[in-house]
């Protein structure tokens, strides 16, 4: 089973990463481009568990190590493979 | 635009405003504040912005030196350096925010005190910083550690401003109140600096660098200006992001901006408080008012009220004035380096600023009064029950072991003790391609291109000393400051300091602080050096308990000739080691005392300041005059651990001494025993005579101890046979692994 | 001989640089600003150190775009000196004007220390007055300096001699505990198939000069001057 | 209309932040994760463009300057909010 546990800054906080990006985009030419926010997307394998269970543990993971809840969101997805 | 709430007294309590200071408010005002004025006036009187409970107390600190250009009141002190250039240095606590949020609390502190020196119009040379950090079985603390490591490695690397040194310290007092304390220093053409004044009526304001959002709304005002508890949690404002890159080119904008004659009248950072406190100290500062238009400040979220842009503490921003006939070359400086510049008001001679937004008027107040006549507590201060109780040691109650082995090794591996290398190497500390003396010695060097001369920095602080007597542990702070310059060989110009302290509210803490600004004032006096500015931070508690009082203090040194500069380890197979000073070397209040019997009690010995004043001239003109190879401070550890650390800190591995060392009493107090006013230092032979000689001309005792050579440290004592002896290069090993150890969860 | 060090927005080892080649060597420097599309009568380009661009999203991957770069790659293309030292080396990387990529530190650390190189081969511009197999102690300060490429890549490197520097040890072996960040076969420094670009992760400008401590850095600049000598002799 | 675009490591190249991840999730007791890779995950907002021309374009700033095709891969999603 694999997860695919995906970690934003919060609405509001300040994305630098994000902000120079989408400015050398312009820079390029891609002047459509409006806004550009940055995240973490981490594909995480898991050994057998029971979906419901490796959910609950997903998320424990997230609360504990995968995201830092003071600035960033997170949310993950589940699939078999 | 939503609507704002109604002003009542019980907002502005909320505000974290009594209610003599609402009233005080209304009063000044003629009249009851706007939403948006309340917000200003309570930031404007935050503990953090005003120093209402520490202002008194810091007119007393000595502002006065043959060498100052800027005392306190401006964003940095200076002083000169000779050749033309001056010295701008200034140091900041960033402690609660790097609690909520390590990383980027540590890395936006950095981002605020280096914007506080190139504000001054001097360029960053080199930053250091000050870290205190819970115990290491406490579960915040690797994490901590970890966060604000990474957070001022990120921010000063990136920026190129290289951090030459500091000091890292853990103890249970800091559980819940993590110290970051960060310094920079920065030089400038003389006829170059620059000041925070909004000068002359019609002049336009420019806002500069990122744009407005609605980071840290209350941080300074509700963070810094309260203790902790539960509710911080709900309190707490968006954690604001730090951007080195921004930061990197706002710092080569104004710099280029402020080069040029006549282009730049006043300038000063939006740091804490941001708007609000830029444009009225800038006002204040020069007599006039400003009137701002808030529609003009470029923002970064939609629909912010003018109550959050005026208390935005959004980073990397600064307010500039300019004339009429030079903001157009301010804009295109400021369009080079792809920032935005907007002029968003005016100044004004009513001593008023005025804000406007959407056409209406959202704020009218008196720049003066709310700067400067901010309310000033004269709080009770009393010394606390306890004082005598920690002070209290019986000696004979603590066995005094028959060899110093067990306990050398134990010291050598503690967190307070061993090497800080695995810290300070995720530090850029060369860029810039001015380091002389690396971190990893007692004070760090750097040299000034262009010229000779070089500058020394150093951050010290012992708040065990501090906790057990407040008094002295201040002078003995500065005292070591002082002792760590004269060690590589510099002479001090002057003093920053950082006050960490609890909750001023209680009169033990004010006690404490009071002292320390005692001890602090006369031990800045012996040496000459002025307190040249600095930064206060109370509320520094948890659930009640507060931390150590931390008055940290920065100092700089200067040399004529950098080939002066010098290292505090052995060089040379073959010299001869000698202690320099005398003291009473105590176990009490020592390193040794908590690390080997877990112990911390009893008075640091006193220092005297005179004769320590005496031995810091005895060393540096015994290095002028060729005579000394290395320097090193006796401080922690005592004797033995200092002699280990002259073996084994050399970049280039270890090497081994033989030493002897006379004295009667405990010989854990011969050994491990603290007091100042002691140096050791290695010279060839040849110079003994005029060494002891030299020494002699400034009643300095000198002891020779030893010889330097060999692969092992021995310490024999005059009594009984050898006290210590080991490996040094095995020794040095666990000594530069064990901070990683003990921070390996 | 003239050196321009180009400046991007973030660069913070452009002074050092210039220091180097006009205070230490004696040599005229000038800065090349990053939105300028050219630049006369240079005679070896440096990218210097620093963080371009914030090295937001990758090391080097926005600087690369700076109008200056298509003028690099032109001089490059006439056999002109160019020189990336630290970000200017990831930023070639990036620019394709050197194989291979930098990324983060096997340790994920940032590391700023002395470490030893091992000169493989003399004849570029960069190593002509170092013997190979010449030792030479010069500080890293990067977070991003782990030489990475596909294992054809590599070979082809090797196949070419493109490697100038490798970690090593103070004895000149090379081993795992003198790599300082994991780069695959310990590469410190690259150069292009003609030998005139080379990038190296090390900072020779922060140690060429005795009053820092140690000079090593230095023999990289004379190489340089001592090639521009050469060539222009050739040329008379 | 917006764009998620994602950046994974190619295979092959290495990793060390997923490996440390994955250590510390397992000192953290979750010994199911097998493994964790770590990638990019950006969220593009684009001005009115036609669905196709868009791909086109976001394809080009991918290959231009999102991603570094020595060490990374790259899929991106549009869609409509
Ligand atoms: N402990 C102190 N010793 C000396 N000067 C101090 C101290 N604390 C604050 N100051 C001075 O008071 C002024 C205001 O400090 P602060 O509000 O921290 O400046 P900033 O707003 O730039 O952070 C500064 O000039 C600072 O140097
Ligand atoms: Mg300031």
């Amino acid at each position: 089973m694999r997860a695919r546990v995906f970690v934003t800054l919060k609405r509001g906080a300040l994305d630098p990463q994000g902000k120079a990006v989408c400015t050398s985009l312009h820079q390029l030419g891609y002047r459509e481009v409006t806004d550009v926010r940055i995240g973490k997307c981490m594909e995480v394998t898991l050994g057998g568990l029971p979906r419901r269970e490796a959910e609950q543990r997903l998320k424990a993971m997230c609360d504990k190590l995968l995201a830092n809840p003071v600035i960033e969101d997170y949310r993950f997805e589940v699939y078999e493979d | 635009m939503s609507r704002d709430p109604e002003v009542t007294r019980d907002l502005a309590l909320q505000h974290g405003m009594t209610t003599e200071e609402y009233d005080h408010a209304i009063e000044v005002l003629g009249r009851p504040p706007s939403y948006t004025e309340l917000g200003i006036i309570a930031v404007m009187w935050s503990e953090h912005c005003s120093y209402k409970s520490s202002r008194i107390h810091l007119k007393t600190l000595p502002t006065e030196g043959p060498r100052l250009v800027q005392g306190p009141g401006e964003n940095a002190g200076i002083v000169d350096v000779g050749a033309g250039i001056v010295a701008a240095f200034k140091m900041e606590s960033h402690n609660h925010p790097s609690y909520i949020e390590p990383h980027q609390g540590a890395a936006t502190g950095v981002g605020g005190i280096l914007r506080d020196i190139f504000t001054m119009g001097a360029r960053p040379i080199a930053s250091l910083n000050s870290l205190r950090f819970g115990s290491l079985d406490h579960p915040r603390t690797r994490y901590l550690v970890g966060g604000v490591v990474t957070g001022i490695a990120g921010y000063g690397n990136s920026i190129g401003v290289p951090t030459v040194g500091g000091e890292i310290y853990f103890h249970p007092s800091y559980n819940g109140n993590i110290l970051v304390n960060v310094m920079s220093l920065g030089i400038a053409r003389r006829d170059k600096i620059h000041k925070g004044i909004a000068a002359g009526p019609g002049n336009p304001v420019i806002y500069v660098g990122s744009r407005t959002g609605r980071d840290g709304i209350h941080g300074a005002s509700l963070l810094a200006s309260s203790e902790f508890d539960a509710e911080s949690e709900t309190k707490r404002p968006t954690v604001q992001v730090g951007d080195p890159f921004t930061e990197k080119q706002l710092l080569e904008a104004c710099l280029e901006a402020m080069k040029e004659t006549g282009l730049v009248v006043g300038i000063q950072d939006m740091g804490a408080a941001g708007l609000t406190c830029s444009t009225l100290e800038m006002a204040a500062r020069a007599g006039t008012g400003m009137e701002i238009e808030l529609d003009r400040v470029p923002l970064r979220e939609a629909e912010m009220t003018p109550y959050e842009i005026m208390l935005s503490e959004s980073q990397e921003r600064m307010l500039l004035v300019a004339t009429p006939q030079t903001e157009a070359r301010v804009r295109a400086i400021f369009d080079k380096w792809d920032l935005e510049a907007s002029v968003i008001g005016r100044v004004t001679d009513t001593g008023r600023v005025l804000v406007r937004a959407g056409g209406r008027v959202v704020a009218d107040v008196p720049a003066a009064s709310l700067a400067d006549d901010a309310p000033r507590y004269q709080r009770p201060s009393a010394r606390p029950a306890w004082q005598d109780t920690v002070q209290d040691l019986q000696l004979d109650a603590v066995p005094d072991p028959a060899d110093g082995n067990a306990a050398l090794l134990a010291l050598m591996t503690s967190p307070n003790l061993c090497s800080r290398q695995s810290i300070y190497q995720v530090y850029d500390h060369m860029v810039r391609s001015n380091t002389v003396v690396r971190p990893g010695s007692d004070a760090a060097v750097i040299r000034l291109k262009g010229t000779e001369r070089a500058l020394a920095l150093t951050v010290d602080c012992n708040s065990r000393y501090c906790f057990l007597d407040p008094i002295e542990g201040a002078r003995l702070a500065v005292a070591e400051a002082a002792r760590n310059l004269a060690c590589s060989g510099a002479v001090p110009l002057g003093v920053t300091d950082c006050l960490n302290f609890g909750n001023p509210e209680k009169p033990e803490v004010m006690w404490q602080f009071i002292q320390s600004i005692q001890g602090i004032s006369e031990a800045c006096r012996a040496f000459e050096t002025p307190v040249v500015g600095g930064n206060v931070s109370f509320y520094n508690e948890t659930e009640g308990k507060g931390i150590n009082p931390t008055p940290t203090i920065g100092m700089v040194g200067m040399f004529e000739d950098v080939r002066s500069a010098m290292t505090q380890w052995f060089r040379r197979e073959g010299d001869l080691v000698f202690l320099m000073g005398e003291g009473e070397p105590s176990i009490a209040a020592s390193e040794y005392l908590a690390v080997v019997h877990g112990r911390e009690a009893g008075r640091p010995a006193a220092v005297s300041l005179a004769r320590e004043k005496a031995l810091h001239d005895a060393v540096r003109a015994a290095r002028n005059g060729g005579l000394i190879a290395s320097a090193h401070d006796c401080s922690e550890g005592g004797l033995a651990f200092t002699l280990l650390e002259c073996c084994i800190t050399g970049p280039e591995g270890a090497v081994g001494a033989e030493i002897r060392i006379e004295g009667k009493g405990r010989l854990d107090a011969l050994l491990f025993g603290e007091a100042p006013t002691r140096i050791i230092v290695s010279a060839a032979p040849e110079g003994r005579a005029r060494l002891e000689q030299l020494a002699l001309g400034y009643e300095v005792p000198v002891r020779l101890l030893g010889k330097v050579g060999g692969s092992r440290l021995t310490i024999a004592a005059a009594g009984g046979g050898s006290v210590d002896d080991l490996e040094t290069a095995p020794a040095r090993a666990a000594w530069i692994g064990a901070l990683k150890n003990h921070l390996a969860s | 001989m003239k050196f321009g060090i180009v400046i991007f927005p973030g660069s913070n080892c452009d002074h050092d640089v210039y220091h180097v080649a006009k205070h230490v060597l004696g040599h005229e420097a000038a800065f090349l600003w990053h939105k300028d599309d050219g630049f006369a009568g240079v005679d070896c380009i440096v990218l210097p150190g620093g963080f371009a661009h914030g090295d937001y999203l990758r090391t080097g991957a926005m600087a690369r775009f700076s109008p200056i770069m298509k003028a690099v790659e032109g001089f490059a293309d006439r056999g002109g000196m160019v020189f990336g030292i630290c970000n200017g080396f990831q930023i070639l990387c990036e620019a394709g004007l050197l194989p291979g990529a930098l990324v983060r530190n096997a340790g994920l650390q940032y590391i700023c220390r002395d470490v030893f190189l091992r000169c493989d081969r003399q004849d570029t511009p960069y190593t002509g007055r170092i013997k190979p197999g010449t030792v030479l102690k010069i500080p890293i300060g990067h977070g991003e300096g782990c030489f990475f490429a596909p294992e054809e890549t590599l070979k082809s490197i090797e196949e070419k001699k493109q490697v100038v520097f490798r970690y090593c040890d103070s004895g000149g072996q090379i081993t795992t505990e003198s790599n300082p960040n994991g780069s695959l076969r310990s590469i410190a420094a690259v150069c292009n198939e003609r030998g005139n670009v080379m990038g190296m992760m090390p900072h020779p400008d922060r140690c060429a000069e005795e009053v820092l401590g140690n000079a090593d850095g230095r023999r990289i600049f004379d190489s340089i001057v001592h090639s521009w000598t050469q060539a222009r002799r050739t040329r008379l």
